[in-house]
């Protein structure tokens, strides 16, 4: 398993976020529009000092390796848009709310998804299943930026229960939670119920439950390891999804969070900011892509002898 | 003694709108200690009818109605919390393919272990200890070892051995084995059908034992019933089956045998196909695909009666005497 | 089985009902906490790019500034008239070319520092400095030779037109006379900075130093930096070393970067919130119906219009200009759309830019509209070709634009095309003219026709839309050295008729600002600047 | 469970049998009825809708359902049930071809990545992981600028897009499944590795696939509108359902049949969908059917 874990950093996360610096690095100077323009005009001088400030007047090949240098040594860059800071420093305190975010709503979706997967798996056509259906495909109908003002209205404005923005006390942390997540509760419980489904048919579960043990381990012993393979080959994305596309939630709820700052960069072409959260996601994408892989081996003894046999 | 009294158990699939019926009428005996061999096609309802008798199928779809005595409790409408205390404690059940029916995700300890931990209510340790004896009396080599593996590490055979001491684990009254050598090799078959037998006398169990086989059956089983689309045509014991053969289905299957013994050049198979369990069948089941049938085994219900001590046929004509097989 | 299902549900309600818990215990909004202790608790929009006055240009981080900083003067809150500042008074030389500041000897910066004249120069020096790259350097070129100091063209400092004969003595030496000079003398781009912090954290020159960070921050201003995390929150507190400590009425001010102006309405009703920024125009008839004491609607300098780029064929017709204005119903927009009491636009500058008003000259006369039409040779016959119309993507412009194009296929029978652009690709398509008609607002930065008027000369770098009159370049030459209040106004007048007979630019509508402020809050006067010292304001 | 089925034994029959068991799925067949309708009076929303769907009434400005409009109007006044209908034409020509899009490229990147397994494998999942990796706003505003900007284009930057989640799924199932004995007999028996695929894995994986499309459906029409709100989407005054839910959300509290009517169309659609999808699974592989 370590040797799988050091194999993979080492052959394959290093040359892909080369591979997606570079990419990101050109397409970003394709797009029109530079991180100057305003709407009141510069003037030419003011912005021939800005170019040559931020060492946007060399070559572009240049430009690329002395970025490259950097970012190989840890720096990031200043930001454009935020003269006063550097990129590293931004997101280190930007994602940790992000991460905090997704990972409220991520736990969300998976009690909630697998509990619904379950509860409409356990009769399949019954009334369970169609309600447990109906509210978890609502989940999808619904998108963030519905769900979360109607979720402000209600427990905020006519409740009183929560704030309706912010990120201080604790109760900040549900109404955004649950935005964010609702969209896969509903992925992952059709997932849950369908590999349940698959599952619950097979000759093992039949053993499992002529050995007289009750339904409902059979349920969580027997059928859930194997009916959440699919599921959790979807947590990688789910996770990413999550952490990466937190931008409209955080924007109604007004959550100091790495999305507002990725997606406003992109508009305002700050090119160090959006190449640093680009490096930074990747990161994260690949670290939670690894992290799937794992526990899917972790789950399945069959891909884990496989995986040993070729380290 | 009859330890499980079986009357008249009818199982049928409802389907959208169509009915089928997997099990007809079937009644049956089961004496302690007793190895009661069901042999039929695929299809002619062995599985389904083990399967109703332990609650196995869902309900609906499919519809039982009958009895199945175990005891003072018929197992067919017991409640499920009472039929969970008999699967897997009293009544042990070894399936057909031990690829599938181990759980893949699961160590064969962690599986081997938990009739114990949910009948005997024992501890982890004590229960383990259990484990690894009854896989040394089936011939497990190095079982402390080999129970921490996952079930596609072993060999079909050790597999099928170990779903044995899953089955027998709990020390059951009755052991339920459908089609337990099916998948295996034919060497491999033997030494599972041996220490079946072994384990059956040291435990003196009964055994019920499903299988199209009818060689397996000639050595093993003290009685056998015959099964064609959901009902017994004949049910004799072991040796009568096969020297008094009552049954012209029974005939054909002995017939459709391979034998080293014989050298005609063909291999016998039956013709035509089984009924469609969808429409109601009149009459002998087999009738259509007799060479012996005649008018009357279409047009009249079927018939039942003894040809010779606990020997039961259902075709008419060799209980009328007019042929003989 | 239900077990089953309970094992990963129950905790998702617990989650809930305990969380919602901890929150029921007793609160009191911020709001009313905030009338207590005397903070406010302001809507802000944005995150601050910086804070930094020299380097900033957007309006949330100038009502950060204008609590941490003072100018030479400050405006009126009502009237926008300059009163003393960090200077107590000044002097102008009667061909209005040399100010002469008397800066206050009490005056100090937040760490106990005298604010000195030199101060001042320092400050001038830095923004004026080409490598400091400041966007707002030119509001500074009034000033005799800073374009030149600005631009590289000079390096010696010692000849740009300022001057500190004393710590209290600052001379401003103009190159040819401003006579709105004080009012751009209060916009930020002129507020001192601490020199010695400066230096501390680089050079006078070094873009985007720590020096802003709290802790470091000094100003001169009412308040003092005591907070900022990013995204979050900027809090400010009374500065005790402010020469004129004892008439602030506030104790501290939370500025809160709220984008969504839904976010921000909500956070308002909520009671987070004294100011906000902005209200989404759905919600003002709501406001003035339930709650007419928070709705303010207050005049704005500024204007939306529409260029055209008058390079483009069928556009190079003035008299087609002239039809696709007439077209416009501006009163049915503002009215029935808008809500927010924004005025029709029947010229460019706004009413009462530093007291000048023009004459009402657009109109919205359909028949008129399509007479021009058919004088420049479209009709039936001649289909009027496919124009587009781009906008930047927002709300309220798509709004608009929709119900523009549906004016002028009604009123005249013409087909335009909306295009919706990211904001940076709109603004390099109107850059390089790629465009055919094109959204544009533009908001002064300071009281006088000259910000709405002298852009639209030739090759000035707002004039996007390839219009080019010398009469009109002309005229506004003639203003801009002209000291006297009425002749200048004479030819700004003769220069918007021109504009406005020409129509390069289509006038909508006169922007107003539009936003929720509670009634504890007093001191804050309706100006066409928004600009609201914290010196003048109260919670009670 | 094992169900004895007689009739089944001859394989060709598998779609006529799929067909069979949906339409005997009352609930998939309702669904079917109603995404036809709805399409149906969406494509000939220029005959059904009572107006037109330009005509503005600025004075009206938004107003309650009633006789003249029957589901209201929108802020510029125009009638709200002839906007669902033309901007329902948009939703679904998005959703599906960009779902069409998706799963096309999806299933056959991951079948193929699944089924080599090795470098390939690893070489196939990289680039995944790197199209996940990338920022996708900038790639849809560079699509977006730097060539025409049309609905087909859409289509493909929402479905090159949404692939990714599919290739991951398809991948994973392909490699349970090549563990499987029924693989390994087929191996056994000779068979070309596109055969197999086709012949025995791309059936197995139906079910997922089918799971997965009928929910990549509803996040594209979303994806569309979240696009159309940075900008990039379809073009006002032309509309499609997510823009309407959006613009709906704003006025919310003032205008709630803005939010009510679009969003219900749209949950319909979607709840249809998923039903369809459901049977469709069900008739494919009748193991997992609904018992």
């Amino acid at each position: 398993m370590i040797t799988f874990i050091t194999r993979r950093l080492f052959f394959q996360t290093v040359p892909s976020l080369f591979l997606i610096v570079t990419v990101a690095f050109f397409l970003i100077r394709l797009a029109p529009g530079g991180p100057f323009a305003s709407e009141k005009s510069i003037s030419p001088e003011v912005l021939k000092q800005l170019n040559t400030h931020y060492g946007l007047d060399k070559p572009i090949l240049v430009q690329y390796t002395d970025y490259l240098k950097n970012v190989v040594r840890g720096d990031l860059g200043p930001s454009f848009k935020y003269p006063g800071r550097n990129v590293t420093e931004l997101i280190a305190e930007a994602f940790p709310v992000s991460l905090e975010l997704g990972v409220y709503a991520l736990l969300f979706a998976i009690l909630a998804g697998i509990g619904a997967g379950l509860l409409a798996a356990s009769k399949p056509g019954g009334a369970r299943d169609y309600l447990s259906t109906i509210l978890s495909t609502s989940g999808i109908c619904i998108p963030s930026f519905v769900l979360g003002p109607l979720l402000v209205l209600l427990f905020g404005l006519k409740l009183g229960l929560v704030n309706v923005s912010g990120w201080s006390s604790a109760s900040d942390r549900i109404l955004p939670s649950l935005s964010l997540g609702m969209v896969y509760v509903a992925y992952i419980a059709r997932l849950t119920r369908g590999g349940l489904l698959e599952t619950m048919v097979q000759d093992y579960i039949r053993t499992a439950r002529a050995k007289g043990i009750p339904e409902s381990t059979v349920m969580i012993k027997h059928a859930l390891r194997g009916a959440l393979l699919p599921v959790v080959s979807f947590l990688g994305p789910a996770a990413a999804g999550l952490i990466t596309g937190s931008f409209v939630v955080e924007t109604i709820f007004s959550i100091p969070g790495l999305g507002r700052f990725f997606v406003t960069a992109a508009f305002n072409r700050d090119y160090t900011m959006i190449m640093g959260t680009v490096i930074f996601y990747a990161i994260v994408i690949i670290f939670f892509n690894t992290l799937v892989d794992i526990t899917q081996a972790l789950l399945d003894p069959r891909l884990r002898s496989k995986l040993n046999e070729k380290a | 003694m009859v330890i499980l009294d079986v009357r008249n158990i009818s199982t049928t699939f409802k389907l959208r709108g169509t009915t089928l019926r997997a099990v007809n009428d079937v009644s049956f005996g089961l004496q302690k200690g007793e190895t009661l061999g069901i042999v039929g096609e695929s299809g002619s309802g062995k599985t389904v009818l083990c399967h109703s008798i332990m609650q196995l199928l869902p309900r609906p779809p499919a519809d039982i109605s009958g009895s199945a005595l175990f005891g003072l409790q018929d197992l067919v409408s017991c409640s499920s919390k009472d039929i969970r205390n008999i699967r897997g404690n009293r009544i042990s059940m070894v399936f057909q393919d031990p690829q599938a029916a181990f759980n893949p995700y699961l160590r064969i300890c962690d599986q081997l272990i938990e009739p114990l931990l949910y009948h005997r209510r024992l501890s982890r340790r004590t229960a383990m200890d259990k484990v690894l004896s009854i896989l040394e009396e089936t011939g497990i080599p190095d079982p402390a070892r080999r129970c921490r593996c996952y079930p596609h590490e072993f060999s079909g055979g050790m597999l099928q051995r170990a779903m044995i001491a899953m089955a027998l684990i709990t020390h059951p009254e009755i052991l339920i084995a459908d089609e337990p050598t099916t998948a295996l090799d034919v060497t491999i078959q033997m030494q599972i059908l041996q220490l079946l037998k072994s384990l059956q006398r040291q435990l003196s169990m009964s055994v019920i034992f499903i299988t199209h086989n009818l060689g397996i059956v000639a050595g093993f089983c003290d009685r056998v019933l015959v099964m064609y689309a959901g009902q017994i045509l004949e049910s004799a014991s072991g040796d009568d089956l096969f020297l008094h053969t009552a049954h012209p289905y029974t005939k054909a299957l002995i017939r459709s045998v391979p034998s080293l013994h014989v050298n005609s050049g063909e291999l016998y198979s039956i013709e035509g196909k089984p009924p469609d369990l969808t429409k109601e069948i009149k009459g002998c089941p087999f009738a259509p695909r007799c060479t012996y049938a005649q008018g009357e085994c279409t047009e009249e219900d079927a018939a039942a009666g003894l040809v010779g001590v606990s020997h039961f046929t259902s075709c008419r004509r060799v209980l009328k005497g007019e042929i003989s097989l | 089985m239900n077990y089953a299902s309970r094992f990963f549900l129950l905790p998702v309600l617990c989650f809930f009902l305990i969380s919602f818990h901890i929150n029921c215990t007793s609160r009191t909004s911020p709001v009313d906490s905030g009338i207590k202790t005397g903070t406010l608790h302001f809507g802000n929009q944005t995150e601050p790019q910086d804070l930094d006055p020299q380097i900033v240009t957007g309006v949330p981080e100038f009502h950060i500034l204008e609590a941490l900083f003072e100018g030479l003067v400050i405006l009126d809150p009502r009237t926008l008239e300059p009163l003393p500042g960090a200077a107590r008074s000044w002097d102008i030389t009667s061909d209005g070319l040399i100010y002469t500041f008397h800066l206050r000897s009490s005056a100090r910066w937040s760490n106990g520092d005298p604010v000195k004249a030199s101060d001042f120069l320092f400050s001038f020096q830095r923004i004026l400095s080409p490598a400091l790259g400041a966007e707002y350097a030119y509001m500074l070129y009034g000033i005799k030779n800073a374009r030149e100091f600005n631009t590289s063209e000079i390096s010696d400092f010692s000849r740009v037109g300022v001057s500190a004969p004393d710590d209290t003595t600052l001379v401003i030496n103009l190159g040819k006379p401003v006579p709105y000079f004080l009012s751009l003398v209060a916009h930020h781009s002129w507020f001192p900075v601490h020199p010695a912090t400066i230096l501390k954290h680089g050079k006078i020159d070094t873009r985007g130093s720590a020096w802003t960070r709290p802790g470091n921050l000094i100003g001169n201003g009412p308040f003092k930096l005591t907070d900022w995390e990013v995204n979050r929150i900027i809090s400010v507190e009374k500065n005790p070393f402010y020469w004129d400590s004892s008439e602030i009425k506030l104790s501290k001010i939370h500025f809160f970067p709220l984008e969504n102006n839904m976010t921000e309405e909500r956070a308002f009703r909520t009671g987070q919130l004294h100011i906000t920024a902005n209200l989404p125009p759905q919600k003002i008839a709501w406001y003035r119906e339930n709650r007419p004491e928070v709705l303010r609607i207050d005049p704005y300098l500024g204007t939306y219009y529409y260029l055209v780029n008058v390079n483009k064929k069928p556009l190079d017709n003035v008299n087609v200009r002239r039809a696709l204005s007439l077209a416009i119903d501006r009163k049915s927009l503002t009215d029935n759309l808008l809500k927010g009491g924004q005025i029709p636009a029947v010229c460019f500058t706004p009413p009462n830019a530093g007291g000048y008003s023009f004459e009402p000259t657009v109109r919205f006369d359909t028949t008129e509209a399509r007479r021009l039409l058919a004088e420049a040779g479209y009709g039936p016959s001649n289909p009027f070709p496919s124009v587009t119309l781009l906008y930047n993507t927002s709300e309220s412009h798509h709004l608009i634009a929709q119900a523009v194009q549906q004016m002028w296929k009604k009123y005249l029978g013409i087909d335009v095309v909306l295009l919706n652009q990211e904001w940076k690709v709109y603004l390099s398509s109107t850059q390089e003219k790629n465009y055919d008609i094109a959204r544009m607002g533009w908001i002064s930065d300071y009281d006088d026709p000259n910000s709405f008027l002298d852009m639209w000369v030739t090759g000035g770098g707002n004039n996007r839309t390839g219009w080019s009159n010398s009469a009109y370049d002309s005229l506004i030459e003639l203003a801009s050295i002209t000291n006297n209040k009425e002749i200048r106004f004479g030819h700004f007048r003769k220069a918007e008729s021109i504009l406005l007979s020409e129509l390069p630019v289509i006038p909508v509508y006169f922007y107003t600002n539009v936003y929720l402020l509670h009634p504890s809050v007093k001191g804050w006067e309706p100006n066409l600047l928004n600009i609201h010292n914290y010196k003048f304001i109260s919670l009670e | 469970m094992k169900k004895p089925e007689p009739d089944n034994i001859a394989g060709n029959s598998l779609w006529k049998d799929a067909t069979r068991r949906f339409t005997a799925n009352r609930l998939a067949m309702a669904g079917l009825i109603i995404l036809s309708v709805l399409v149906i009076l969406c494509i000939l929303a220029p005959l059904v809708a009572p107006w037109s769907v330009d005509v503005q009434n600025l004075s009206l400005g938004a107003s309650a359902p009633g006789p003249g409009h029957l589901l209201g109007t929108d802020i510029l006044g125009r009638d709200l049930f002839s906007r669902i209908l033309y901007g329902g034409q948009i939703s679904f020509a998005v959703g599906l071809c960009a779902t069409l899009v998706s799963v096309l490229i999806g299933v056959s990147w991951g079948a193929v990545a699944g089924w080599a397994g090795g470098r390939t494998d690893a070489v196939m999942m990289r680039i995944v992981d790197m199209a996940y990796a990338f920022p996708f706003t900038i790639f849809v505003i560079i699509l977006m600028v730097f060539f025409e900007r049309s609905l087909l284009l859409l289509f493909a930057a929402i479905g090159a897009v949404e692939w990714l989640t599919m290739a991951r799924i398809v991948r994973g199932q392909v490699m349970s499944l090549k563990s499987r004995e029924f693989i390994d007999a087929a191996k056994g028996l000779g068979l070309s590795n596109t055969r197999i695929i086709i012949r025995h894995v791309l059936p197995n994986i139906a079910g997922p696939v089918i799971v997965y499309a009928t929910l990549t459906v509803p996040a594209v029409m979303l994806l569309e509108a979240f696009l159309s709100f940075l900008g990039l989407g379809v073009q006002p005054p032309a509309s499609s359902w997510g823009i309407l839910i959006r613009e709906g959300a704003e006025a919310m509290e003032e205008y709630p049949w803005l939010l009510i009517f679009p969003g219900t169309v749209l949950s319909i659609t979607l709840f249809s969908l998923n039903f369809v999808g459901d049977g469709l699974r069900d008739a494919f592989d009748p193991r997992s059917s609904k018992e």
